[in-house]
């Protein structure tokens, strides 16, 4: 074991430690607080916490990606409420109409690829104007938003398909439909991001970028593939939700950016890029949701709510730099 | 993986058996409301709620807040379905939305009361009631109250009309837009709205549409916002800007709406009272529990109040 | 050579000014579309209801300048506001006011202790303070909407619906201190200090300047600035909703980046925050009055955000197209 | 070296910026086998030069021949799959990686689907980094190496491809002597399979040691070519420079004054123990060791950066306790840091503000910041030190770096401190500019400063010196005065053979 392997362990255990904090705390205020005679910790209520977990989840597994490229997309939620509108309207299209329930995957594709084209447009802007991605993002946050409110005014836009809603709500060997997708998801982007030339690369340039360019990596594709990512796993998440929800308001998804990147910060990935893994970032949405219903078990008002989250996201992040710094002897700027 | 199968099953079939038997001693009823501390209303509301239930001893209540986010509303939804509750009363965010989460309520036994704004038909199967005001009607009355008042003063072939709706997207929003301009030129055909912008339920961001407004256009005769907080916003600008002679109409009588009418430069409103609004979506559950025959939409009446009438009601509490 | 030299200059310069004729061209753009848009009332109309957002975007200029960011802004704007209106009836505006600036203040020192010397993540901390704040604001009002109860005698609005000098007050306070920040910027030793720390808060420490209490003051000044939006809304409406200043973090965000503010901090100045904010303002009135609906204005917002930023680091580095690979 | 066929050559390239000709017509031709020095001041050409090759910059005339061939190399990548690799002064490592990934960056091997090869990846990094004999292997992460075995790791690139061409930029910056031997061992090995390589550096005595070609650029035109066995540093720096220099040591010595800093028995953590050492006011401290040898950092705990664990500061024989860079600067001391551009200078910022920046908040008129007091402070040390740039409004970014570390200097001896210490004052700056920094150091010591130059350089250090503390692994092994000071006991000093053992 090298030196340091302790303190790297407590480094990237820290959010598993915070998890297994908020079941403790919930579990026992719960005894005392909570209506329900059902203990926090029941299997149902925790195969529940997965599922609750996928809109947010699906969204911060991209948006890993994306930090550790040393990039931030504040665009999310807008562009999961565009997704979710192209697969709900796409259902209803004459031309679709011979297809029955055909038209599903047919839906689901156009919203895939509206997710995509979205992001791809955002990571070219970044590349070709070389404006920094948390302005180029935060524009789109409005543009984007125009857009959905463009597509149906101020109308929610629905299809309820109860085929859809029947899969979306099924459990395959126990696992709801959803965290099967969060899950394969968090499967995949660790793979690409461990495993593939594309993630490493990825790696490399959040965390030295002239590195990079000076090693010929080709800065500019591998951000706007990873935007494309970032798009499709937004419009993936609508996909999921909505297919069971079937109807999007246009305000819906507002805010998401918001608790996607809180995620993601309390799974330890770096702002600055460079740094982050899957794994913890899947602690991170856990945390979150956990957090939530924690609260609710135990029947905390909306300011107890808001409160408790907004110090407890600074607390974390109080706690994480403790554990990094080095001392006493460290130099002090 | 089939250990878990068979423990989700025995503590599924656990739980049914105890919300058949917990039934004696008390009521166990979730509430998930659309969105606390967005606007007084609907705080009031939840306030009301909790005391209303707290005065009952049969009854214990878990209220919860989807804070406007629907996913966060199925979330709670199923929350409500793993904890066992014995109903549960939904405010929407969405009102097709949540249509699958109240048929899960629904399949697992647990009967859902819709409160304040209703889920849309395809999901009627699955409630066991609505109550709540009637938000089309409460658009169409708002138009009425105009247009009366408009024939008072002999504008009503000439009028013109400014709307200003609530955030865009909430289905009271759109509501009572749509039973104000349905209602409208049914009754006045020949007034006009000339133009409709949202302002967000923010008194702030009213004032600024409104100021637009009264740049763009000479002849302003009314304005119907889509609540009072709303309305007063717009009353501002036009007490700003030395406009008279604007007829206010607005609806869900806040306190600060009601203030305006005493000093008559507010024409009308509709009554609708939080604490009424709560009480009935309570005595709906609990009715339903106790096995009462119920009409599926149980309206709490959200009569017209203007200048002429404001006496006969008390000033609101939010 | 030469010529060549002196017209990349214009380009330059063009490219340089391109905020302000950006601006100039959005006047005249909408008075052509709506006679209206010129109307001197409108004008004064749309930079008096406009204050409120400036003055927020004065304080957030040094906070961005200082390196870091504030979103925190909105919620305590609302927080201010209800506060003020809550403790006018109890403790009368006299008291009501340097109470609310003292509690605002307060949470700006809270947020820049955490920023400036325990050194966390401004992003994440503001954005904490953000839902923190909204809790605390709905503590103080039980949630519910907060009114004046005397809304026609009170002195107390003159801050939002006073004239002086024929004025507005709320355009009186913005200019006054846009003046005042504006010079402190630029010509203080505490200026020249936010520019040092945002521009490279190493080689400041190393220069001696205390970062700590440079990024704190930063929080400081945005506090004070909204404080006084809080006090010009409340005066404004003489009553509020709890939500009162909800999304206003970014829209302020926006103005300041429009003004050219680099987010990696050490360039901006207040001057061109102003135009920033007035650029937001007109848009918003002028697309109001062409009669476009509201989301056209998130659509040109965001347009315009990207090609005035772009532009602008355009000029710096030269060329039109990035150079990133 | 034979009469092969170059392995590269360079035409006359020409290479034009608005205003600026930066390459006027340069030639150079490298030889299989040879190691090629490429010379010259700051601001040369040498670094576009290199751009051209590496095909970040295209050349506006002028032609590239690989192995007689001509080229057009449009990315890093490109010129790398040539055979022409880069070795870069600057360490660009990706910290978070490996040092294998870092070693292939940008090419990692891989198999389908466009995964990485992780097997071949570290089999063939162990081969390289046995060939560097350094102590860690593929896994290691980057960031948790010594800075000087990072520069291994830059280095270890070298050997990834079938080179042809190998660009060593400074590659011996920040590495220890011993290190030096391996790396030049690896230039040998390179050369000895007929690879060309072009050794960019500032220090004579390792061009002197390992080429066997120089070739000069000055203001980006080419100066000429001559064999190394056939030169002397003199000349070449006359090539280089136009002028002669002074390389001498140190000997004239003036009256030292009393005891301006006393350090006794301070200690930071693992980072230095014990240290205790005192300096004259008129006198120059040298402070040599390897780097990490705790030199810089005790620095920085002078400068009130780092908190001492035990230890005394006296300043004038007065106790005193630094907590910040304030209260060092309101004791009268001064720091200029190593890192140039990260701690010295805000590149942003124009050059009279960045002077001014320690004293700003006593130059006020009112509550303003005084201007016409600003610009004469500025204008007094740019004449002082000759600063070459437009003016005042400049922003520093765009200064050379020897104009640039003057800036930094300018800033501190405006501050007019008691101690000064200069933390590697000439790294990565030209032999002209080098000399004359030299110079001004002596020249402070001579006006009654108390003056600390900390220099990886042994020439500088002899050179600047009154008397030279020798660190090795954060302690102090031994003070010279510069009569009993020679290259031999001072390499073993801070290699960390005592004088006992090597006795």
């Amino acid at each position: 074991m090298q030196p340091g392997t302790l303190s790297t362990f407590l480094k990237r255990g820290a959010i598993w430690g915070f998890i297994v904090l908020e079941l403790i705390f919930f579990s026992i205020a719960g005894e005392f607080l909570s209506v329900s005679d059902k203990a926090f910790i029941n299997v149902d209520n925790m195969l529940l916490l997965f599922k609750q977990s996928a809109p947010i989840g699906i969204i911060a597994m991209g948006m890993t990606i994306i930090m550790v490229n040393g990039n931030i997309d504040l665009s999310v939620g807008a562009t999961y409420a565009i997704s979710a509108i192209v697969m709900l309207d796409a259902m209803t299209w004459s031309m679709f109409a011979g297809l029955g329930d055909g038209v599903i995957p047919v839906a689901w594709i156009l919203a895939l690829l509206t997710g995509v084209a979205l992001g791809a447009l955002n990571g070219l802007i970044v590349w070709k104007t070389g404006v920094d991605a948390f302005i180029v993002t935060l524009g789109s946050m409005l543009g984007y938003r125009g857009l959905v409110f463009m597509y149906n005014g101020e109308q929610p836009t629905s299809h309820l398909n109860w085929t859809l809603v029947d899969f979306a709500e099924a459990q395959w060997l126990g696992l709801h439909t959803a965290t099967w997708f969060l899950l394969v998801v968090t499967a995949a982007v660790w793979f690409l991001m461990n495993k593939t030339v594309h993630g490493r690369n990825a790696y490399a340039i959040g965390n030295n970028r002239s590195a990079a360019v000076n090693a010929g990596i080709r800065v500019g594709p591998h951000m706007v593939i990873n935007f494309m990512i970032i798009g499709f796993l937004a419009a993936l998440s609508a996909v999921v939700f909505y297919s069971e929800s079937g109807s999007v308001n246009p305000n819906d998804g507002e805010l998401y950016e918001l608790w996607v990147i809180t995620a993601v910060v309390l799974g330890g990935t770096k702002l600055t890029g460079g740094a982050g893994s899957i794994i913890s970032t899947f602690g991170g949405v856990l945390a979150i949701q956990l957090l939530r219903k924690g609260l609710s078990h135990i029947g905390a008002d909306t300011e107890t709510v808001n409160l408790v989250i907004g110090l407890i996201l600074i607390a974390v992040l109080f706690l994480d730099r403790q554990l990094n710094t080095k001392g006493k002897e460290e130099l002090k700027v | 993986m089939n250990i878990r199968n068979t423990l989700a099953a025995t503590t599924a079939a656990a739980a049914l058996a105890l919300s058949g038997a917990a039934w004696a001693e008390t009521m166990k009823i979730g509430i998930t409301q659309n969105n606390v501390g967005v606007d007084s209303y609907q705080t009031t509301y939840e306030k009301a709620f909790i005391e209303a239930a707290a005065a009952n001893d049969n009854v214990e209540v878990i209220v919860l807040d989807a804070g406007g986010d629907v996913a966060r509303q199925i979330a709670q939804m199923e929350d409500l379905i793993q904890q066992g509750v014995d109903a549960i009363i939904i405010w929407p965010t969405n009102g097709e939305a949540v249509i699958p989460a109240v048929r899960k309520a629904h399949t697992a036994g647990i009967p859902v009361i819709v409160t304040n704004s209703n889920i849309a038909d395809a999901g009627f199967d699955f409630v066991a009631s609505f109550s709540g005001p009637d938000n089309i009607t409460q658009g169409a009355r708002s138009a009425e109250i105009m247009c009366d008042k408009f024939k008072d003063m002999g504008i009503e072939t000439e009028a013109q009309v400014v709307h200003i709706t609530g955030q865009p997207g909430y289905t009271t929003a759109i509501e009572r837009a749509k039973g104000f301009e349905d209602r409208l030129p049914e009754v006045c055909p020949d007034v006009t709205i000339v133009d409709t912008q949202p302002g967000d339920w923010n008194r702030e961001k009213s004032q600024k549409v409104m100021e637009a407004f009264l740049v763009k256009y000479d002849n302003i005769d009314g304005v119907y916002a889509g609540d009072d907080n709303m309305g007063v916003g717009a009353l501002n600008a036009a007490k700003a800007a030395g406009r008279d002679g604007i007829i206010f109409v607005g609806a869900t009588n806040f306190a600060v709406g009601y203030e305006a009418m005493e000093r008559g430069e507010y024409w009308g409103s509709i009554y609708q009272s939080p604490v009424d609004d709560a009480k009935a979506a309570l005595k709906t559950a609990i009715e339903t529990l106790e096995g009462k025959e119920l009409p599926f939409l149980n309206y709490f009446d959200t009569p017209k109040i203007t200048q002429d009438n404001m006496g006969d009601y008390t000033k609101p509490v939010f | 050579m030469a010529e060549v030299t002196k017209r990349m200059d214009i380009g330059g310069f063009l490219a340089r000014q391109g905020i302000l004729i950006a601006f100039v061209v959005f006047m005249i753009g909408f008075s052509i579309a709506n006679a209206r848009f010129i109307d001197p009332d409108n004008i004064m109309g749309v930079v008096r209801s406009s204050a409120i957002m400036g003055v927020m975007a004065l304080g957030v200029t040094f906070v961005v300048i200082s390196g870091n960011l504030d979103l925190s802004v909105g919620s305590m704007m609302s927080f201010s506001t209800i506060v003020v209106l809550d403790l006018h009836d109890k403790i009368g505006p006299a008291l009501a006011i340097p109470a609310m600036f003292a509690l605002t203040l307060c949470l700006g020192a809270f947020i820049g202790f955490l920023v400036g010397y325990l050194k966390l993540n401004s992003l994440i901390v503001t954005l904490g303070m953000l839902s923190a704040i909204h809790g605390l604001t709905l503590t103080w009002s039980g949630g519910k909407n907060m009114d004046i109860a005397d809304k026609e005698g009170t002195w107390f609005k003159v801050f939002g619906q006073g004239d002086a000098l024929g004025i507005p007050v709320p355009i009186l306070l913005f200019a006054l201190l846009a003046a005042v920040l504006g010079i402190m910027l630029a010509k203080t030793p505490f200026g020249r200090k936010v520019y040092a720390v945002g521009g490279n808060a190493t080689a400041a420490t190393f220069s001696g300047i205390r970062r700590a209490r440079v990024v704190f003051t930063c929080y400081l000044l945005s506090a004070f600035c909204v404080a006084t939006a809080g006090l010009i809304q409340a005066s404004r409406s003489l009553g509020s909703q709890n939500t009162v200043g909800q999304g206003l973090e970014l829209e302020v965000l926006a103005a300041v980046i429009l003004g050219g503010a680099s987010l990696m901090g050490g360039s901006g100045t207040i001057f061109k925050t102003v135009i920033g904010v007035l650029i937001l303002g007109f848009i918003q009135n002028g697309l109001l009055l062409v009669g476009l609906q509201f989301y056209v204005q998130f659509v040109v917002t965001w347009v315009i955000i990207i090609l005035a930023v772009w532009l602008d680091i355009a000029a710096k580095r030269g060329k039109l197209w990035s150079l990133i690979a | 070296m034979s009469d092969l066929t170059p392995v590269l050559r360079l035409e006359d390239i020409v290479k034009t910026f608005p205003g600026v000709r930066a390459l006027d017509g340069v030639s150079l031709t490298l030889m299989p086998g040879e190691v090629h020095a490429l010379m010259g001041e700051n601001g040369a050409g040498k670094s576009t030069l290199m751009k051209v090759l590496g095909g970040i910059l295209k050349p506006n005339e002028g032609r590239i021949l690989v192995a007689e061939t001509p080229v057009v190399m449009s990315s890093p990548l490109e010129a790398k799959a040539k055979g022409i690799v880069f070795i870069h002064q600057e360490l660009s490592l990706a910290e978070e990686l490996s040092v294998a990934e870092n070693i292939y960056l940008g090419e990692l091997p891989r198999k389908r689907f466009g995964l990485v090869d992780w097997a071949t990846l570290e089999t063939r990094t162990n081969a390289i980094l046995e060939k560097l004999k350094v102590g860690f292997d593929a896994r290691t992460r980057v960031g948790d190496l010594s800075i000087a075995n990072q520069q291994m790791v830059e280095i270890a690139r070298a050997l990834t491809v079938d080179a042809k061409a190998v660009i060593f930029d400074e590659p011996t910056a920040s590495l220890t002597d011993a290190e030096k031997v391996v790396l030049f061992d690896v230039i040998a090995g390179l050369q000895e399979q007929g690879v060309g390589i072009i050794y960019i550096s500032h220090r004579m005595e390792e061009i002197f040691r390992i080429t066997d070609r120089i070739s000069v650029l000055r203001d980006g035109s080419y100066r000429g070519t001559v064999n190394t066995a056939d030169t002397d540093e003199e000349a070449v720096t006359q090539l280089m420079i136009g002028r002669k220099l002074d390389l001498t040591r140190n000997e004239s010595h003036h009256e030292l004054g009393d005891v301006a800093l006393e350090v006794r028995g301070l200690c930071c953590g693992d980072l230095f123990r014990d240290i205790s050492f005192e300096v004259r006011r008129g006198e120059v401290v040298g402070f040599y060791g390897l780097v990490g040898a705790g030199r810089t950092e005790i620095a920085e705990t002078l400068f009130g950066l780092r908190d001492p664990s035990a230890g005394t500061i006296l300043l004038d024989g007065q106790e005193t306790v630094i907590h910040s860079p304030t209260d060092a600067i309101s004791r009268g001391i001064s720091l200029v840091p190593e890192d140039r551009k990260g701690q010295g200078l805000i590149l942003g910022m124009n050059c009279r503000d960045n002077m001014t920046l320690p004293q700003v908040d006593d130059l006020k008129a009112g509550p303003f910041v005084a201007e016409g007091a600003e610009v004469s402070i500025f204008d007094q040390y740019r004449d002082r030190l000759d600063i070459r740039t437009p003016g005042w409004k400049q922003l520093v970014g765009n200064l050379s770096g020897g104009n640039q570390q003057k800036i930094v200097i300018g800033k501190w001896l405006s501050m007019r401190p008691s101690v000064l210490i200069v933390d590697e004052p000439t790294r990565g700056i030209d032999v002209g500019s080098k000399s004359e920094i030299h110079n001004l150091i002596r020249e402070l010591a001579a006006q009654g400063y108390a003056v600390i130059v900390i220099s990886s350089e042994m020439p500088e250090v002899l050179h600047v010196s009154d008397r030279i503390v020798a660190m090795y692994s954060g302690r102090i092994m031994r003070t010279f005065t510069s009569e009993e000071v020679t290259e031999d006991n001072l390499i073993q000093a801070i290699s960390g053979i005592t004088p006992d053992k090597a006795a």
